[in-house]
């Protein structure tokens, strides 16, 4: 039973492990601020919440479990909600094509 | 090796300092003044927390069976420190927004142009 | 195994930081802050169960508030800055 | 393993100072700056110092990059390049930094036990908070109670940076909402905020009073607090966040927290002991330093909350 929780657990870290790094490459890779939109999405969902599940099985029954479930509970809503926020910015900004070509450097 | 790993902490917190001051002296906005003093104050903090750190050691809240804890000293002064950079960037930004409506600019050659 | 996901979590971060410095436009560079802020939050996590002391989950849970509420105050005052006009953006 | 995160991070840390000095963009500044308190954060966590973490997350990374964006759409985000060539500044940073490196070859090497830091106080601190205090936080225990004058110090250091920060910028009480186009129609954002303001002050309190036993007290508590009225004025207006905590009741709790440590103070006092020693606050010794810990970090939160907000408010009413 141990056994088959580390297992488990291993197999969520790793799989969150490969959703971060997949999104990592996306947001450097991708061409366009709405196409890098998705990546970080990957992220923040799928690759957090497999990390925090991994964790979460390997806590067990305890306070840290309940710590780590309210972690997952606050990412699983501020992620999408502050890329939704940033998405929504982004596109009334677009309006304004000078905001769009805004070159910091 | 270990001469160098030993006091790499050291190295880069300089290095942070010195990239603070720069920024202090020599550009003319004052936004990006604050900002380096910014930088400065973090770098003094790493400094002490890399300072407090003990091989082996764990964070100073003290368990059964853990007998090894970092220094917890400068852990308190630098809390402290981190509360009163806070008060001073705060009022260091203060003043940048009364310099700005009192000059038009927040930049610092302007400034003296203006005061000659 | 915990120290393959944090290694993987800083190489993520460093793109993430690759992503900020380069833009191009200011809502990339948020979303590269929002991104790292997510991957501290892991890290930090994943750091506690390292060391041995996974109770100290309150700074992972303070991260992820932090960085929310940053993203949202930087969209609000880009969003009020470009929309008054002779302050806003270029 | 602890080493390679740590070189890793200052790596990081060292390229996102200098991404700060050459970028112009202010804006992408402050946006960076956030980045790099989030990553010396993690540093302080690597180094054992959790206290430390929290507090820099919650005030470097939230409160002060919020300040400074709060500055920049009040002044510019354009940074023009300097007039000199930073020739002499380069010289002057370059010959300080090699003699701080110097300087450094003597110190004792990382992580070194035998080292002078370690010699004195602060095995006493860890060798006999089990026996005075009773607290298994170290760091809460020199905080408030084997050092609390310099914390009651921090505390009016915070109150006089209000009181300044209110001298120089003032305030208005604003009736109307002003809403940015960018968050009129999130309606998602309202939603969450809603849903999450309850969450953030159940959470505050949970640091306040956690902090004796984990990572946590008065300082931190007070600043996440704050952070959740700041997040309600974000997604609400400052009109509507007024209505929920107004500045007069501001005012009144920045002074009121100064005033409950030093009360507390005058209490051990009046009760036979010296000024803030709190064993003699209960029958108990170690019950006394419970209760003096617990009433001070109380009063750092309301004065640290009151303060943060008093500062934001400050910022924000100044627009327009």
């Amino acid at each position: 039973m141990e056994l088959l929780l580390d297992i488990l657990s291993w197999a969520c870290l790793l799989g969150g492990a490969i959703f971060l790094l997949i999104g990592a490459i996306g947001v450097l890779r991708f061409p366009d601020f709405y196409t890098r939109l998705h990546a970080v999405s990957v992220c923040d969902t799928l690759g957090a919440g497999l990390v925090l599940v991994g964790l979460m099985l390997q806590g067990g029954l305890s306070l840290v479990t309940v710590k780590l479930l309210l972690m997952f509970y606050f990412l699983i809503f501020t992620g999408p909600t502050a890329v939704h926020a940033l998405a929504s910015a982004a596109l009334q900004g677009k309006l304004k094509p000078t905001l769009d070509e805004h070159e910091p450097e | 090796m270990t001469e160098l790993l030993g006091h790499y902490n050291y190295w880069i917190v300089i290095i942070l300092m010195m990239t603070g001051f720069y920024t202090v002296i020599a550009r003319p906005n004052l936004v990006k003044k604050i900002i380096g003093l910014f930088i400065f104050q973090t770098s003094v903090f790493i400094l002490f927390i890399s300072m407090a750190k003990i091989e082996g050691g764990t964070a100073p809240i003290l368990e059964e069976g853990i007998s090894v804890y970092s220094n917890p000293l400068p852990h308190v002064l630098i809390l402290t420190a981190i509360v009163v950079s806070l008060a001073t960037t705060a009022l260091g930004l203060a003043l940048v927004v009364r310099i700005r409506e009192a000059y038009g600019t927040t930049n610092e050659d302007d400034i003296h142009v203006q005061d000659d | 195994m915990f120290i393959t996901v944090s290694i993987v979590i800083l190489v993520a971060i460093a793109v993430g930081l690759v992503r900020a410095f380069r833009g191009p436009t200011l809502y990339d560079r948020v979303l590269a802050a929002n991104m790292i802020g997510t991957l501290t939050v892991l890290m930090v996590a994943v750091l506690g169960f390292m060391t041995g002391r996974p109770e100290f989950l309150d700074i992972a849970l303070v991260y992820v508030l932090i960085s929310f509420v940053s993203t949202i105050a930087v969209l609000r005052v880009y969003a009020s800055r470009s929309s008054t006009p002779g302050n806003g953006g270029k | 393993m602890e080493y390679l995160i740590d070189i890793v991070l200052l790596g990081l840390l060292m390229i996102t100072g200098f991404a700060i000095v050459r970028m112009r963009s202010l804006l992408a500044v402050a946006m960076l700056t956030s980045i790099y308190s989030l990553l010396s954060a993690s540093l302080f966590v690597v180094l054992d110092a959790v206290d430390v973490a929290l507090t820099e997350a919650a005030i470097g990374a939230g409160i002060s990059t919020i300040l400074m964006l709060a500055t920049i759409a009040l002044t510019s985000d354009e940074e023009k390049a300097p007039k000199h060539t930073p020739l002499l500044p380069l010289v002057v940073v370059i010959a300080t930094g090699a003699a701080l490196i110097y300087g450094t070859l003597d110190m004792p090497h990382y992580g070194d036990p035998t080292a002078p830091v370690h010699q004195h106080v602060a095995s006493t601190y860890l060798h006999d908070t089990p026996g005075d205090i009773g607290v298994p936080n170290v760091v809460t225990s020199v905080l408030a109670s084997y050092r609390g004058y310099d914390t009651l110090g921090e505390v009016t250091v915070i109150f006089t940076a209000g009181i300044g920060v209110l001298a120089l910028l003032g305030y208005r009480t604003r009736r109307r909402n002003i809403q940015g186009p960018g968050i009129r129609k999130l309606v998602v954002l309202r939603v969450i905020a809603k849903l999450f303001f309850p969450l953030i002050l159940l959470f505050a309190l949970y640091v306040l009073f956690h902090g004796d036993y984990g990572p946590g007290g008065g300082f931190q508590a007070g600043v996440i607090f704050a952070t959740g009225f700041i997040l309600y004025a974000l997604a609400f207006g400052l009109g509507n966040a007024q209505r929920v905590i107004p500045h007069q009741l501001l005012r009144i709790m920045a002074a009121v927290g100064v005033l409950i440590y030093a009360a507390v103070g005058i209490e051990s006092m009046l009760l036979g002991g010296k000024f803030l020693e709190y064993r003699v606050l209960a029958d108990d010794p170690v019950t006394g330093q419970h209760l003096g810990i617990m009433l001070i970090e109380l009063g750092v939160g309301i004065t640290v909350t009151a303060v943060v907000l008093i500062i934001y408010y400050g910022f924000v009413s100044r627009r327009d």
